[in-house]
Protein backbone atom coordinates (compact mmCIF):
# COMPACT_ATOMS: atom_id res chain seq x y z
CA UNK A 1 0.00 0.00 0.00
CA UNK A 2 0.79 3.74 -0.47
CA UNK A 3 1.25 5.77 2.20
CA UNK A 4 2.80 9.59 3.28
CA UNK A 5 5.59 10.09 5.83
CA UNK A 6 6.29 13.29 7.37
CA UNK A 7 9.38 14.43 9.34
CA UNK A 8 9.90 17.01 11.43
CA UNK A 9 12.93 18.85 13.56
CA UNK A 10 15.55 17.17 14.25
CA UNK A 11 14.17 14.18 12.95
CA UNK A 12 13.91 15.83 9.51
CA UNK A 13 17.61 17.27 9.37
CA UNK A 14 18.83 13.77 9.97
CA UNK A 15 16.97 12.53 6.87
CA UNK A 16 17.35 15.81 5.10
CA UNK A 17 13.57 15.68 3.74
CA UNK A 18 10.31 16.47 5.08
CA UNK A 19 7.85 14.41 3.05
CA UNK A 20 7.90 11.22 1.05
CA UNK A 21 5.12 8.59 -0.62
CA UNK A 22 6.43 5.50 0.29
CA UNK A 23 4.77 2.16 -1.13
CA UNK A 24 4.94 -0.12 1.36
CA UNK A 25 5.79 -4.28 1.15
CA UNK A 26 2.26 -6.14 2.04
CA UNK A 27 3.80 -7.57 5.78
CA UNK A 28 4.42 -3.34 6.92
CA UNK A 29 0.66 -3.09 8.75
CA UNK A 30 1.74 -0.90 12.14
CA UNK A 31 4.31 1.89 13.16
CA UNK A 32 6.82 -0.44 14.46
CA UNK A 33 6.91 -2.41 11.40
CA UNK A 34 7.50 0.86 9.00
CA UNK A 35 10.29 1.93 11.76
CA UNK A 36 11.80 -1.46 11.11
CA UNK A 37 11.18 -1.18 7.65
CA UNK A 38 12.54 2.17 7.08
CA UNK A 39 15.69 1.13 9.13
CA UNK A 40 17.10 -0.75 6.69
CA UNK A 41 17.40 1.71 4.37
CA UNK A 42 20.56 2.18 5.48
CA UNK A 43 22.48 4.27 8.57
CA UNK A 44 21.13 7.31 8.85
CA UNK A 45 17.65 5.62 9.27
CA UNK A 46 18.97 2.64 11.11
CA UNK A 47 20.25 5.71 13.51
CA UNK A 48 17.34 7.18 13.38
CA UNK A 49 15.14 3.70 14.68
CA UNK A 50 18.02 2.27 16.96
CA UNK A 51 15.62 2.96 20.07
CA UNK A 52 18.60 5.14 21.75
CA UNK A 53 16.19 7.95 21.45
CA UNK A 54 12.56 8.80 21.53
CA UNK A 55 10.81 8.81 18.43
CA UNK A 56 7.36 9.92 18.47
CA UNK A 57 4.20 8.77 15.67
CA UNK A 58 1.48 10.39 14.42
CA UNK A 59 -0.76 8.75 11.94
CA UNK A 60 -3.91 11.37 10.26
CA UNK A 61 -2.28 13.76 13.05
CA UNK A 62 -3.26 11.83 15.80
CA UNK A 63 -0.52 10.87 18.28
CA UNK A 64 -0.40 6.87 18.82
CA UNK A 65 1.46 4.29 19.39
CA UNK A 66 4.39 1.97 17.72
CA UNK A 67 1.54 -0.97 17.82
CA UNK A 68 -1.01 1.26 15.96
CA UNK A 69 -1.91 -0.13 12.56
CA UNK A 70 -1.45 1.46 9.30
CA UNK A 71 -3.90 2.01 6.13
CA UNK A 72 -3.22 2.92 2.95
CA UNK A 73 -3.26 6.59 2.23
CA UNK A 74 -2.63 7.23 5.56
CA UNK A 75 -0.61 10.49 6.46
CA UNK A 76 2.49 8.83 9.23
CA UNK A 77 4.67 11.41 10.35
CA UNK A 78 7.59 11.13 13.17
CA UNK A 79 9.02 13.79 14.99
CA UNK A 80 11.02 14.23 18.92
CA UNK A 81 9.20 14.66 21.64
CA UNK A 82 7.51 17.82 21.25
CA UNK A 83 8.92 21.08 22.86
CA UNK A 84 6.56 23.81 22.45
CA UNK A 85 4.87 26.27 25.07
CA UNK B 1 -12.88 28.13 22.39
CA UNK B 2 -10.11 29.11 20.05
CA UNK B 3 -6.90 28.43 18.59
CA UNK B 4 -4.74 30.83 17.04
CA UNK B 5 -1.11 29.40 15.37
CA UNK B 6 0.50 32.16 14.02
CA UNK B 7 3.58 33.87 13.20
CA UNK B 8 2.81 37.36 14.46
CA UNK B 9 2.91 38.53 17.67
CA UNK B 10 -0.46 39.58 19.74
CA UNK B 11 -2.12 42.14 22.00
CA UNK B 12 -1.93 40.73 25.39
CA UNK B 13 -4.28 43.41 26.77
CA UNK B 14 -6.86 43.42 23.71
CA UNK B 15 -6.71 39.18 23.71
CA UNK B 16 -7.53 39.64 27.63
CA UNK B 17 -9.95 42.20 27.89
CA UNK B 18 -12.00 40.64 24.51
CA UNK B 19 -12.13 37.52 25.85
CA UNK B 20 -13.16 38.98 29.95
CA UNK B 21 -16.36 40.68 27.98
CA UNK B 22 -16.81 39.14 25.08
CA UNK B 23 -19.20 35.99 26.31
CA UNK B 24 -21.52 38.72 28.01
CA UNK B 25 -24.06 38.74 25.32
CA UNK B 26 -24.26 35.27 24.94
CA UNK B 27 -24.01 34.82 28.37
CA UNK B 28 -27.88 36.55 28.89
CA UNK B 29 -29.54 34.41 26.77
CA UNK B 30 -27.75 30.92 27.21
CA UNK B 31 -25.73 30.38 30.49
CA UNK B 32 -26.59 31.02 33.49
CA UNK B 33 -23.45 32.10 34.69
CA UNK B 34 -21.50 35.30 34.16
CA UNK B 35 -17.51 35.43 33.65
CA UNK B 36 -15.74 36.84 37.43
CA UNK B 37 -12.82 34.82 36.74
CA UNK B 38 -10.28 35.09 34.00
CA UNK B 39 -6.60 33.04 34.49
CA UNK B 40 -4.15 33.75 32.23
CA UNK B 41 -0.45 31.85 30.99
CA UNK B 42 2.17 34.12 28.99
CA UNK B 43 4.91 32.30 27.67
CA UNK B 44 7.98 34.14 26.51
CA UNK B 45 11.53 33.74 25.06
CA UNK B 46 13.97 33.64 28.02
CA UNK B 47 16.87 35.67 27.24
CA UNK B 48 19.56 32.99 28.55
CA UNK B 49 18.95 29.74 28.94
CA UNK B 50 21.49 26.88 30.54
CA UNK B 51 23.69 29.85 30.98
CA UNK B 52 23.69 30.84 27.18
CA UNK B 53 22.32 34.10 25.95
CA UNK B 54 19.63 33.47 23.36
CA UNK B 55 20.10 35.05 19.82
CA UNK B 56 16.90 33.90 18.46
CA UNK B 57 14.01 30.73 19.48
CA UNK B 58 12.42 29.20 16.13
CA UNK B 59 9.50 27.39 16.13
CA UNK B 60 8.59 24.49 14.10
CA UNK B 61 5.49 22.72 13.92
CA UNK B 62 3.31 20.43 12.05
CA UNK B 63 0.34 22.63 10.63
CA UNK B 64 -2.23 20.09 9.67
CA UNK B 65 -1.94 17.94 13.45
CA UNK B 66 -1.76 21.61 15.60
CA UNK B 67 -4.69 23.00 15.41
CA UNK B 68 -6.39 19.77 15.95
CA UNK B 69 -4.21 18.86 18.79
CA UNK B 70 -5.03 22.49 20.54
CA UNK B 71 -8.60 21.98 19.81
CA UNK B 72 -8.62 18.47 21.40
CA UNK B 73 -7.22 19.83 24.35
CA UNK B 74 -9.58 22.68 25.09
CA UNK B 75 -12.27 19.95 24.55
CA UNK B 76 -11.18 18.38 26.90
CA UNK B 77 -10.62 20.51 29.59
CA UNK B 78 -13.86 22.00 28.63
CA UNK B 79 -15.21 18.15 29.47
CA UNK B 80 -13.45 18.22 32.99
CA UNK B 81 -14.17 21.68 34.03
CA UNK B 82 -17.14 24.22 34.05
CA UNK B 83 -15.70 26.69 32.22
CA UNK B 84 -16.63 29.58 29.92
CA UNK B 85 -14.30 30.25 27.36
CA UNK B 86 -10.65 29.54 26.52
CA UNK B 87 -8.26 30.52 23.88
CA UNK B 88 -4.90 29.11 22.85
CA UNK B 89 -2.61 31.26 20.73
CA UNK B 90 0.91 29.82 19.93
CA UNK B 91 3.57 31.57 17.77
CA UNK B 92 5.72 29.47 15.25
CA UNK B 93 8.39 30.94 13.13
CA UNK B 94 11.46 32.72 14.64
CA UNK B 95 11.29 34.65 17.68
CA UNK B 96 13.67 36.83 19.55
CA UNK B 97 14.65 36.99 23.58
CA UNK B 98 11.32 38.55 25.67
CA UNK B 99 9.33 37.90 22.72
CA UNK B 100 5.55 36.25 23.41
CA UNK B 101 5.79 32.44 22.57
CA UNK B 102 2.11 31.72 23.59
CA UNK B 103 -1.05 32.70 25.31
CA UNK B 104 -3.37 30.32 27.02
CA UNK B 105 -6.42 32.28 28.82
CA UNK B 106 -9.69 30.80 30.17
CA UNK B 107 -12.56 31.99 31.66
CA UNK B 108 -15.26 31.25 34.18
CA UNK B 109 -17.93 32.16 37.13
CA UNK B 110 -15.53 31.31 39.45
CA UNK B 111 -11.77 31.08 40.12
CA UNK B 112 -10.78 27.17 40.24
CA UNK B 113 -11.81 25.92 37.48
CA UNK B 114 -10.06 28.73 35.46
CA UNK B 115 -6.58 27.70 37.34
CA UNK B 116 -7.29 24.09 36.92
CA UNK B 117 -8.01 24.87 33.47
CA UNK B 118 -5.50 27.14 32.70
CA UNK B 119 -2.81 24.94 34.13
CA UNK B 120 -4.35 21.53 32.75
CA UNK B 121 -3.81 23.26 28.95
CA UNK B 122 -0.53 24.28 29.27
CA UNK B 123 0.84 20.96 30.76
CA UNK B 124 -1.38 18.94 27.78
CA UNK B 125 0.00 21.82 25.24
CA UNK B 126 3.52 21.00 26.09
CA UNK B 127 3.28 17.42 25.92
CA UNK B 128 0.78 16.88 23.26
CA UNK B 129 1.20 19.51 20.37
CA UNK B 130 3.67 19.14 17.51
CA UNK B 131 5.78 21.96 18.05
CA UNK B 132 9.49 21.72 18.01
CA UNK B 133 11.90 24.54 19.28
CA UNK B 134 15.24 25.27 18.14
CA UNK B 135 17.83 27.86 20.04
CA UNK B 136 20.43 29.54 18.26
CA UNK B 137 23.42 31.07 20.60
CA UNK B 138 26.43 32.32 20.10
CA UNK B 139 27.40 28.60 20.57
CA UNK B 140 25.45 27.51 17.55
CA UNK B 141 21.97 26.19 17.22
CA UNK B 142 20.54 23.48 19.33
CA UNK B 143 16.98 22.00 19.58
CA UNK B 144 15.46 22.09 22.82
CA UNK B 145 14.98 18.88 24.67
CA UNK B 146 11.51 17.41 25.94
CA UNK B 147 11.63 17.48 29.41
CA UNK B 148 10.80 14.80 31.88
CA UNK B 149 9.50 17.26 34.30
CA UNK B 150 6.59 18.42 31.97
CA UNK B 151 5.66 14.54 31.41
CA UNK B 152 5.14 14.85 35.36
CA UNK B 153 3.47 17.61 35.45
CA UNK B 154 0.97 15.87 32.43
CA UNK B 155 0.74 13.02 34.54
CA UNK B 156 -0.68 14.65 37.28
CA UNK B 157 -4.01 14.93 35.96
CA UNK B 158 -4.48 11.10 34.68
CA UNK B 159 -5.11 10.72 38.23
CA UNK B 160 -7.41 12.87 39.21
CA UNK B 161 -10.96 13.05 38.76
CA UNK B 162 -13.22 16.16 37.78
CA UNK B 163 -13.74 18.26 40.68
CA UNK C 1 6.53 42.30 45.02
CA UNK C 2 4.33 45.19 44.21
CA UNK C 3 0.84 46.36 46.31
CA UNK C 4 -1.60 48.92 44.86
CA UNK C 5 -4.76 50.17 46.23
CA UNK C 6 -7.01 51.70 43.94
CA UNK C 7 -10.05 53.21 42.95
CA UNK C 8 -9.46 53.75 39.31
CA UNK C 9 -9.19 51.14 37.06
CA UNK C 10 -5.94 49.38 35.48
CA UNK C 11 -4.74 48.68 32.16
CA UNK C 12 -4.27 44.85 31.63
CA UNK C 13 -2.58 44.50 28.71
CA UNK C 14 0.26 47.69 30.22
CA UNK C 15 0.61 45.84 33.43
CA UNK C 16 1.16 42.47 32.37
CA UNK C 17 3.66 43.78 29.67
CA UNK C 18 5.85 45.28 31.94
CA UNK C 19 6.14 42.72 34.50
CA UNK C 20 6.59 40.51 31.46
CA UNK C 21 9.97 43.01 30.46
CA UNK C 22 10.65 44.68 33.36
CA UNK C 23 12.82 42.19 35.18
CA UNK C 24 15.07 42.03 32.35
CA UNK C 25 17.73 44.39 33.59
CA UNK C 26 17.53 43.34 36.86
CA UNK C 27 17.79 39.90 35.86
CA UNK C 28 21.33 40.28 33.99
CA UNK C 29 23.05 40.99 37.06
CA UNK C 30 20.91 39.69 40.29
CA UNK C 31 19.41 36.68 39.19
CA UNK C 32 20.34 33.29 36.93
CA UNK C 33 17.68 32.77 35.40
CA UNK C 34 15.18 35.27 33.27
CA UNK C 35 11.09 35.46 32.72
CA UNK C 36 10.00 32.49 30.83
CA UNK C 37 6.36 32.39 32.34
CA UNK C 38 3.81 35.13 33.42
CA UNK C 39 0.50 33.96 35.59
CA UNK C 40 -2.35 36.00 35.75
CA UNK C 41 -5.90 36.31 37.50
CA UNK C 42 -8.35 38.67 36.69
CA UNK C 43 -11.10 39.16 38.31
CA UNK C 44 -14.42 41.05 37.55
CA UNK C 45 -18.19 42.34 38.63
CA UNK C 46 -20.07 39.84 37.90
CA UNK C 47 -23.49 40.78 35.80
CA UNK C 48 -25.47 38.35 37.86
CA UNK C 49 -25.36 36.91 41.11
CA UNK C 50 -27.86 34.44 41.89
CA UNK C 51 -30.67 35.21 39.28
CA UNK C 52 -30.39 38.83 40.19
CA UNK C 53 -28.48 41.79 37.47
CA UNK C 54 -26.35 43.01 39.55
CA UNK C 55 -26.42 47.42 39.37
CA UNK C 56 -23.32 48.26 41.42
CA UNK C 57 -20.59 46.25 43.53
CA UNK C 58 -19.10 48.79 46.40
CA UNK C 59 -15.86 47.20 47.78
CA UNK C 60 -14.97 48.75 51.23
CA UNK C 61 -11.63 47.98 52.96
CA UNK C 62 -9.15 48.27 55.98
CA UNK C 63 -6.98 50.60 54.53
CA UNK C 64 -3.91 50.54 57.29
CA UNK C 65 -4.41 46.65 57.19
CA UNK C 66 -4.99 46.11 53.53
CA UNK C 67 -2.02 47.21 51.93
CA UNK C 68 0.18 44.98 54.85
CA UNK C 69 -1.67 42.18 54.55
CA UNK C 70 -1.63 41.55 50.99
CA UNK C 71 2.42 42.53 51.05
CA UNK C 72 2.19 39.77 53.60
CA UNK C 73 0.54 37.48 51.63
CA UNK C 74 3.23 37.75 48.28
CA UNK C 75 5.90 37.61 51.01
CA UNK C 76 4.30 33.98 51.70
CA UNK C 77 4.67 32.88 48.40
CA UNK C 78 7.44 33.99 47.30
CA UNK C 79 8.99 31.78 50.31
CA UNK C 80 7.07 28.90 49.35
CA UNK C 81 7.87 28.79 45.74
CA UNK C 82 10.71 30.19 42.93
CA UNK C 83 9.05 33.03 41.51
CA UNK C 84 10.69 36.47 40.44
CA UNK C 85 7.86 38.76 41.16
CA UNK C 86 4.68 39.05 42.22
CA UNK C 87 1.54 41.69 41.49
CA UNK C 88 -1.23 42.38 43.19
CA UNK C 89 -3.73 45.48 42.14
CA UNK C 90 -7.14 45.48 43.98
CA UNK C 91 -9.64 48.21 43.24
CA UNK C 92 -12.17 49.65 46.40
CA UNK C 93 -14.80 52.31 45.99
CA UNK C 94 -18.21 51.32 43.71
CA UNK C 95 -18.06 49.74 40.41
CA UNK C 96 -20.42 48.60 37.18
CA UNK C 97 -20.81 45.01 36.14
CA UNK C 98 -17.88 43.69 33.90
CA UNK C 99 -15.44 46.20 35.75
CA UNK C 100 -12.11 44.55 36.74
CA UNK C 101 -11.78 43.99 40.68
CA UNK C 102 -8.73 42.46 40.69
CA UNK C 103 -5.01 41.09 39.27
CA UNK C 104 -3.28 39.09 40.75
CA UNK C 105 0.06 38.09 38.41
CA UNK C 106 3.52 36.25 39.06
CA UNK C 107 6.23 35.74 37.23
CA UNK C 108 8.81 32.92 37.14
CA UNK C 109 11.29 31.17 35.17
CA UNK C 110 9.03 27.60 34.89
CA UNK C 111 5.58 27.71 34.88
CA UNK C 112 4.63 25.37 37.28
CA UNK C 113 5.81 28.38 40.15
CA UNK C 114 3.80 30.88 38.80
CA UNK C 115 0.62 28.93 38.27
CA UNK C 116 0.64 27.59 42.55
CA UNK C 117 1.83 31.17 43.49
CA UNK C 118 -1.05 33.08 41.65
CA UNK C 119 -3.47 30.64 42.44
CA UNK C 120 -1.94 30.76 46.54
CA UNK C 121 -1.93 34.32 46.38
CA UNK C 122 -5.82 34.63 45.00
CA UNK C 123 -6.57 32.18 47.96
CA UNK C 124 -5.49 33.79 50.54
CA UNK C 125 -6.62 37.38 49.71
CA UNK C 126 -9.79 35.73 49.35
CA UNK C 127 -9.90 34.69 53.17
CA UNK C 128 -7.49 37.25 54.69
CA UNK C 129 -7.19 40.36 53.36
CA UNK C 130 -9.82 43.44 54.45
CA UNK C 131 -11.91 43.26 51.85
CA UNK C 132 -16.08 43.63 51.92
CA UNK C 133 -18.70 43.59 49.21
CA UNK C 134 -21.67 45.13 49.07
CA UNK C 135 -24.29 44.01 45.70
CA UNK C 136 -26.83 46.64 44.75
CA UNK C 137 -29.47 44.92 42.63
CA UNK C 138 -32.97 46.51 41.88
CA UNK C 139 -34.30 44.16 45.17
CA UNK C 140 -31.70 46.15 47.39
CA UNK C 141 -28.36 46.48 48.87
CA UNK C 142 -26.59 42.96 50.33
CA UNK C 143 -23.41 42.81 52.05
CA UNK C 144 -22.12 39.22 49.97
CA UNK C 145 -21.18 36.21 52.39
CA UNK C 146 -17.95 35.03 52.90
CA UNK C 147 -18.04 31.31 50.99
CA UNK C 148 -16.97 28.11 52.92
CA UNK C 149 -15.27 27.12 49.72
CA UNK C 150 -12.67 29.95 49.85
CA UNK C 151 -11.90 28.43 53.25
CA UNK C 152 -11.35 25.41 52.04
CA UNK C 153 -9.34 26.48 48.95
CA UNK C 154 -6.94 27.97 51.66
CA UNK C 155 -6.80 24.80 53.53
CA UNK C 156 -5.42 22.94 50.95
CA UNK C 157 -2.48 24.71 50.93
CA UNK C 158 -1.71 24.51 54.67
CA UNK C 159 -1.10 20.48 54.16
CA UNK C 160 1.38 20.84 51.12
CA UNK C 161 4.91 21.22 51.76
CA UNK C 162 7.14 23.22 49.16
CA UNK C 163 7.83 22.00 45.81
CA UNK D 1 -6.33 51.57 79.74
CA UNK D 2 -7.01 53.21 76.13
CA UNK D 3 -7.75 51.60 73.17
CA UNK D 4 -8.79 52.63 69.77
CA UNK D 5 -12.10 50.27 68.51
CA UNK D 6 -12.54 50.19 64.62
CA UNK D 7 -16.00 48.89 62.90
CA UNK D 8 -16.38 47.79 59.18
CA UNK D 9 -18.81 46.56 56.54
CA UNK D 10 -22.03 45.14 57.99
CA UNK D 11 -20.50 45.54 61.78
CA UNK D 12 -19.98 49.51 61.41
CA UNK D 13 -23.46 49.55 59.58
CA UNK D 14 -25.13 47.89 62.76
CA UNK D 15 -23.45 49.92 65.27
CA UNK D 16 -23.11 53.28 63.02
CA UNK D 17 -20.36 54.07 63.82
CA UNK D 18 -16.77 53.33 62.38
CA UNK D 19 -14.25 54.62 65.01
CA UNK D 20 -14.16 55.37 69.21
CA UNK D 21 -11.68 55.13 71.46
CA UNK D 22 -12.31 53.47 74.49
CA UNK D 23 -11.29 53.39 78.10
CA UNK D 24 -11.05 49.79 79.41
CA UNK D 25 -11.79 48.25 82.97
CA UNK D 26 -8.70 46.87 84.33
CA UNK D 27 -9.75 42.97 83.74
CA UNK D 28 -10.96 43.58 80.25
CA UNK D 29 -7.35 42.15 78.48
CA UNK D 30 -7.93 39.92 75.54
CA UNK D 31 -10.63 40.40 72.51
CA UNK D 32 -13.18 37.89 74.10
CA UNK D 33 -13.05 40.28 76.78
CA UNK D 34 -13.54 42.83 75.11
CA UNK D 35 -16.28 41.45 73.45
CA UNK D 36 -17.97 40.81 76.73
CA UNK D 37 -17.67 44.40 77.44
CA UNK D 38 -18.93 45.78 74.57
CA UNK D 39 -21.57 43.35 74.59
CA UNK D 40 -23.00 44.88 77.95
CA UNK D 41 -23.77 48.20 76.33
CA UNK D 42 -26.75 47.32 74.77
CA UNK D 43 -28.63 45.01 71.99
CA UNK D 44 -27.17 46.22 69.10
CA UNK D 45 -23.76 44.96 70.92
CA UNK D 46 -25.29 42.35 72.35
CA UNK D 47 -26.70 41.15 69.20
CA UNK D 48 -23.55 41.58 67.73
CA UNK D 49 -21.34 38.98 69.79
CA UNK D 50 -23.57 36.56 70.51
CA UNK D 51 -22.06 34.28 68.62
CA UNK D 52 -24.38 33.41 65.62
CA UNK D 53 -22.30 35.32 63.33
CA UNK D 54 -18.64 35.21 63.17
CA UNK D 55 -16.77 38.41 64.09
CA UNK D 56 -12.94 38.67 63.09
CA UNK D 57 -10.55 41.06 65.14
CA UNK D 58 -7.75 42.54 64.09
CA UNK D 59 -5.00 44.23 66.59
CA UNK D 60 -2.96 46.60 64.85
CA UNK D 61 -3.59 45.31 61.61
CA UNK D 62 -2.68 41.83 62.23
CA UNK D 63 -5.67 39.34 62.03
CA UNK D 64 -5.77 37.58 65.55
CA UNK D 65 -8.34 35.05 67.18
CA UNK D 66 -10.55 35.77 70.16
CA UNK D 67 -8.13 34.32 73.12
CA UNK D 68 -5.15 37.44 71.67
CA UNK D 69 -4.00 39.91 74.40
CA UNK D 70 -4.82 43.54 73.83
CA UNK D 71 -2.67 46.37 75.36
CA UNK D 72 -2.63 50.04 75.98
CA UNK D 73 -2.71 52.06 72.57
CA UNK D 74 -3.96 49.17 70.97
CA UNK D 75 -5.89 49.52 67.47
CA UNK D 76 -8.24 46.84 67.30
CA UNK D 77 -10.82 45.88 64.54
CA UNK D 78 -13.78 44.00 64.62
CA UNK D 79 -15.20 42.84 60.90
CA UNK D 80 -17.52 39.98 59.40
CA UNK D 81 -15.71 37.14 57.36
CA UNK D 82 -13.46 39.14 54.06
CA UNK D 83 -15.01 38.98 50.78
CA UNK D 84 -12.36 40.52 48.76
CA UNK D 85 -10.63 39.31 45.09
Amino acid sequence: MNIKVLYFARIKEAVNYSTENVELPKDVLTVIALKNWLSLRGEVWANLFNGKQVVRAAINHVLVDDMAAIQAGDEVAFFPPVTGG
Amino acid sequence: MTVRIQTEDFDLGHELTSMRLAEHAKNKSTKKESIGALVSFIGQVRDMNDGNAINTLTLEHYPEMTQKALAAIESEASARWDIIDSLIIHRVGTLNPLDQIVLVAVSSAHRGEAFSACEFIMDYLKTSAPFWKKEATNQGERWIEAKQSDDVAKARWQNKVKN
